[in-house]
């Protein structure tokens, strides 16, 4: 299928992922904040789909806003709600913070202004319609070692929490 | 959710338990008005996530003041108001009231109301038995056996009405024996439920007894050893369950529950699970009972001599009856004259409600909600 | 212009592809809002078959006053639903308190995009389809979350943190069974697929439902499925985020009226959309039993038969139920409504004997009809099983299916590779 | 055992029969111990009831009382005492836990205390209610108007 207008839609879903992006570090009320990142998570998932991503659109939705936030709000949820809106919000290192984040940008401007070359700015072969079995193959032949290190990684950080946890139970 | 007359009293558990990770304790008001409170109970839950850190109790909402009423009037006069305590079971109620009052006059009612009085004793507690299985099981989530319960239960009702009237608060009996002679066809009416309902008991079981769901809740579920049962003063289903073999009918026999022959079911663990099937076994023997009963019903008067006007001797008496709940104790404090002095009203519901805290120590919310219709509680009895 | 507009339209028609996947707008659009009514009437529908079947399972009656056989009482629901006041608690969060129904509603809706009632009939075919469905779906659990925490109340707040644990959890013993299908699409093709319409071609070119590859491998992933689809949807017996007797309503304990009735909607709906789910990824989504043993004409033929009998067969029992109605005229007007309803079936069902038709609805027609036998199971269960605890839940989701779905995996992905394996063996040993 | 109480504590104890059962009426001071003694020693482990009886015009208005009875022996007995207004008697919930709520059900309808109950408040009736229902001086139709003016907002519940 031909795209549609790919600009609109892409400088749409980038202002939505800003906007929310902004709301994740303003609100007060944290549950707020969570429902914030999770709009930025699901645009982001649309601009993975822009791209002829659709299966790491998919693994977006299903793990980031289906899975990994609901076990943040669960968390927050928790937290009594008056009383963090109540308490003062202790960072207030506006400066460094301005700084910090001027200091990334620069350094995205310049990657994207010295390394153009490195981006691929045609369409990727096979598309949409192999793109699951291109990162099946990515993952499971070139990148096999990275993959099972990070497999190995959260297999360290689930034996952690187990330890956590079985102290009480 | 708590309002400001809920300051929770220091609950005496073993160890205090913690919330784990500094996590917000959690208290949570169920009741009185909550779907599985059977009324108003109202049951105030500290709570780590699912846990049960501790819990108290706050009963009261029914409080009526039956014993006060009873000092305001005749011996006579106060008989219909003993079935509004425990209304699923009222024809007991009332049993242990006029075996009281009976004793204080120092008359026995004849043979025939004898036998009229334990049907009528059984066959409600067949039917409080049944309202206990229905609402139990649909508390844990199982629907069904609420309807069949119920279904069956009507027949029951529908004795009673025959015989005097009242579906559920009979004031069946008087004291000194029965008001009604038994209507034409009692026993046949009788017999007809006995064959009726032996085999829906096997239906219920078959719903629940082997439902691996109902095993996962029920088993190790509320548990209470015989010495902390006898300890709290809990009775009935709730203590033969820990095992100890103790039913009123056989150990201070009244009424006529000598002549019959029939078994105390126990239980060993205690459990949830246990006071089932100890109250499903109840069913078959109450059964038992009935068709003695019945076939043994004999010619007679259904009154025995007593004054119009009741002015029983100066004196006090306590006498308990095995209700479908436990032990019902009367204790009534006689000045001659012919209102009581004082009527106290041992309830075993009210008894029984105390063991909840020790039932549900570190146990889940779900259990509690288990437990609370394991015990079999009618708030009408508890706060009286 | 118009005559341009109405080949657009009729373009599609001789297509063989979804209409998404052939572009066409006008009849994707046409498709949801046919998918979209659909299903509002098979919420509607099972409403009253739910509240029918298990008033019949505990020998009570059900419904009987609105219309007849109370056949019009889902109507009255709905227009009291609608009617009634729309209270929303003064500390409640507003805004997400706004949003929670909505979100769970979109949810439960938007993954019908996908779903293939037909090798045509589904308004698009991703090649991502079974993932987006389960992505999808797994959104819901964020507004049953914030319904929970919007209501700022301890039960609903409880039963949030249920629903989403249990969700959560449920959804990868879930994805684990899932997996174990698509290792299968690939057996014969060499390609596997996520796309639903092609999970479907898959069993049709191998010959069998995915229920019954290599037995009993395809029966367990299935079984692990179905057990995880029921909690997935928090019914009975994993009914524990809204069970009555603990929590009142559990998250949508304080909703009410047209809020109320969006979760209603949604719960069903996503009913619908796991049982889907599992007709098209074992049983083999729109085929009719036996097409490969029972196939030529004949058997075609009869099998394109079942769509009218079945609706020949309701229109009897309207008019047997006509006949019994009591002879009052107090009735009359419920009596005339019954054979009215058995009538307008009996004429759906006399439409569908027609060729063009029923060779169009057939597949919608198995498809529903598997579906709905997953239905009449949900309402099964409720009807006998008591409800599980917390912790015995989380047992069964992370003791239990957890390692079945991954036992299950790497002994289908074994079986699958048998002949390679073998073959890598053989050339090792030959080696040595 | 009657005996044994008697040769023990003389004249602190009498031993009644009353229409077949047993009753031993105890002097105030000698409760804690006799109670204790039932229970551990004389196997009465069941603490059936406990309850009171207002008499106005006696010097010591109340009877305080327990039903004890005990599963070895198949027995029941009742033991009683006599308090005056505004004299506490000794827990016995330390004893039976049954006691807690009994005890704190006399306290709620009689206003007798008692000494080293662990959390000695109303159960039947609400918190802040005024007066003890069950004494004889206070009427069937009397109620704490101002408790129900002040939490259920109307005039009143009669």
């Amino acid at each position: 299928m031909t795209p549609v207008a790919t600009p609109f839609f892409f400088y749409l879903l980038a202002g939505i992922m800003v906007i929310g992006g902004i709301l994740v570090i303003t609100r007060k009320n944290a549950v707020h904040s969570a429902l914030a990142l999770i709009v930025t998570l699901l645009a982001q998932a649309a601009v993975y789909l822009m791209l002829y991503a659709p299966f790491v659109a998919g693994v977006q939705i299903i793990l980031y806003a289906g899975g990994i936030m609901v076990l943040f709000l669960f968390v927050i949820m928790l937290v009594s709600i008056e009383r963090t809106v109540k308490e003062r919000q202790f960072n207030k290192q506006w400066l460094v913070g301005i700084a910090a984040a001027l200091a990334l940008g620069g350094l995205f401007i310049a990657v994207y202004t010295k390394g153009k070359g490195i981006f691929p700015t045609h369409e990727m072969s096979g598309g949409e319609a192999q793109n699951t079995q291109i990162v099946g193959n990515l993952l499971y032949g070139q990148y096999m070692f990275p993959f099972e290190i990070a497999s190995l990684l959260l297999l360290v950080a689930i034996i952690g929490a187990v330890v956590m946890a079985k102290r009480r139970l | 959710m708590t309002d400001q007359n809920t300051s929770l009293s220091p609950l005496d558990l073993e160890a205090p338990e913690k919330p784990f990770l500094d996590a917000n304790e959690l208290v949570i008001n169920m009741g009185p008005q909550h779907p599985a409170t059977h009324g108003v109970l109202r049951v105030i839950l500290r709570l780590d996530g699912e846990k049960v850190l501790g819990l108290e109790c706050v009963i009261g909402y029914l409080h009526r003041g039956v014993e006060k009423i009873a000092e305001a009037r005749t011996y006579t006069m106060f008989n219909p108001y003993v079935d509004r305590m425990d209304y699923v079971a009222a024809v007991s109620n009332g049993l242990g009231y006029c075996e009281t009052v009976e004793k204080l006059l120092g008359v026995e009612a004849p043979p025939r109301a004898q036998y009229i009085r334990v049907i009528l004793t059984e066959l409600n507690r067949v039917a409080s038995h049944q309202l206990w299985l229905g609402t139990h099981a649909l508390d844990i989530g199982a629907i069904t056996p609420l309807f069949y319960t119920f279904r069956d239960r009507e027949e029951i009702l529908k004795i009673f009405e025959k015989y005097c009237g009242a579906r559920l608060t009979t004031h069946a009996f008087r004291i000194g024996g029965l008001q009604y002679e038994a209507y034409d066809g009692f026993e046949n009416d009788v017999r007809k439920f006995v064959s009726f309902v032996a085999p829906k008991i096997d239906e219920y079981e078959e719903l629940l007894t082997t439902n691996r769901i109902w095993l996962e809740r029920t088993k190790g579920v509320g548990v209470i050893s015989a010495k902390d049962a006898i300890a709290l003063g809990v009775t009935g289903p709730v203590l033969r369950a820990s095992g100890v073999k103790w039913d009123l009918r056989k150990a201070q026999p009244y009424a006529n529950y000598k002549n019959f022959d029939f078994d105390i079911p126990t239980g060993q663990n205690g459990d949830t699970y246990d006071r089932y099937l100890v109250r499903m076994a109840e069913f078959r023997q109450s059964l038992r009972i009935i068709q003695q009963a019945v076939d043994g019903i004999p010619e007679g008067p259904i009154m025995a001599k007593v004054p119009k006007v009741m002015k029983p001797p100066v004196g006090e008496v306590y006498h308990s009856i095995e209700a479908p709940k436990g032990e019902l104790g009367y204790f009534i404090v006689s000045d001659g004259s012919t209102q009581p002095y004082r009527i106290r009203v041992r309830p075993p519901s009210f008894v029984n409600l105390q063991a909840l805290d020790v039932m549900c120590r570190g146990a889940m919310v779900a259990d509690v909600i288990a437990v609370i219709g394991t015990l079999d509680i009618v708030l009408g009895e508890v706060d009286r | 212009m118009i005559s341009r507009f109405i080949e657009y339209i009729q373009s599609y028609l001789t297509s063989d592809q979804t209409p998404g996947a052939a572009g066409n707008m006008f009849w994707a659009f046409v498709y949801i809002i046919l998918i979209f009514t659909g299903l509002s009437v098979a919420v509607i529908a099972m409403n009253w078959l739910e509240r029918k079947i298990l008033a019949h399972m505990q020998v009570r009656l059900g419904p009987m006053r609105v219309g007849p056989h109370g056949l019009l009482q889902p109507i009255a629901d709905a227009i009291k639903l609608l009617l009634k006041e729309d209270i929303m608690p003064a500390e409640a969060d507003g805004f997400v308190f706004w949003m929670a129904p909505l979100i769970v509603v979109l949810a439960a809706f938007t993954v019908f995009i996908v779903v293939p009632f037909g090798p045509t009939h589904a308004v698009t075919d991703m090649n991502i389809g079974i993932l987006f469905m389960l992505g999808v779906s797994s959104l819901s659990v964020l507004g049953i979350v914030m319904a929970g925490w919007a209501s700022n109340s301890h039960y609903p707040l409880i039963g949030a943190l249920r629903s989403s644990a249990q969700m959560v959890s449920y959804e990868v013993a879930m994805g684990l069974a899932v997996v174990s299908v698509i290792l299968m699409t690939s057996l014969e093709t060499g390609t596997g697929t996520l796309s639903m319409i092609g999970i479907v071609r898959a069993q049709q070119t191998q010959g069998t439902w995915f229920i019954f590859k290599f037995f009993p491998l395809g029966l367990i992933a299935f079984f692990i499925f179905a057990v995880s689809m029921v909690a997935e949807t928090n019914r009975a017996p994993f009914d524990l985020p809204e069970a009555e007797s603990e929590l009142t309503a559990g998250f949508h304990t304080e909703y009410s009226g047209f809020r109320w009735s969006l979760f209603f909607l949604a719960e069903y709906s996503a009913m619908i959309a796991v049982s889907s789910i599992a007709v098209t990824l074992w049983l083999g989504g729109w085929l009719r039993p036996f097409p490969n043993l029972l196939s030529g004409s004949t058997w075609t033929l009869v099998f394109s038969l079942f769509p009218g009998i079945t609706l020949l067969l309701l229109a009897a029992m309207c008019f047997y139920s006509t006949v019994r109605m009591p002879k009052h005229p107090y009735f009359r007007i419920q009596t005339i409504g019954l054979g009215g309803f058995g009538a307008v079936l009996a004429l759906i069902g006399l439409i569908l004997f027609i060729p063009q038709v029923s060779l169009r609805v057939g597949d919608i027609y198995w498809f529903s009809m598997k579906v709905a036998a997953f239905m009449y199971l949900y309402i099964w269960y409720r009807g006998t099983f008591p409800r599980y605890r917390f912790d015995q839940l989380m047992k069964v989701g992370w003791k239990i299916l957890l390692p079945m779905g991954l036992g299950i995996l790497i002994l289908t992905a074994t079986v699958a590779m048998r002949s390679e394996i073998w073959k890598a063996i053989s050339e090792a040993l030959h080696r040595s | 055992m009657i005996a044994s109480f008697k040769a023990r504590y003389g004249s602190g104890i009498e031993a009644l029969t009353h229409l077949g059962q047993n009753f031993i009426v105890v002097d105030q001071s000698l409760i804690p111990e006799i109670l204790q003694i039932l229970c551990h020693d004389e196997q009465f482990d069941y603490c059936v009831d406990v309850t009171a009886v207002h008499y106005p015009k006696r010097e010591k208005q109340f009877d305080v009382i327990w039903v004890l009875y005990s599963f070895a022996r198949n027995e029941r007995i009742r033991v009683k005492t006599l308090i005056a207004e505004n004299e506490a008697v000794a827990t016995c919930s330390s004893i039976w836990p049954t006691a807690n709520w009994l005890e704190r059900e006399v306290f709620d309808m009689f206003g007798i205390k008692f000494d080293g109950h662990p959390d000695m408040k109303r159960i039947l009736l609400p918190d802040g209610w005024k007066g003890h229902p069950l004494r004889k001086d206070y009427g069937i139709l009397q109620q704490d108007n101002e408790w129900v003016q002040i939490n259920l907002g109307i005039e009143s519940g009669q």
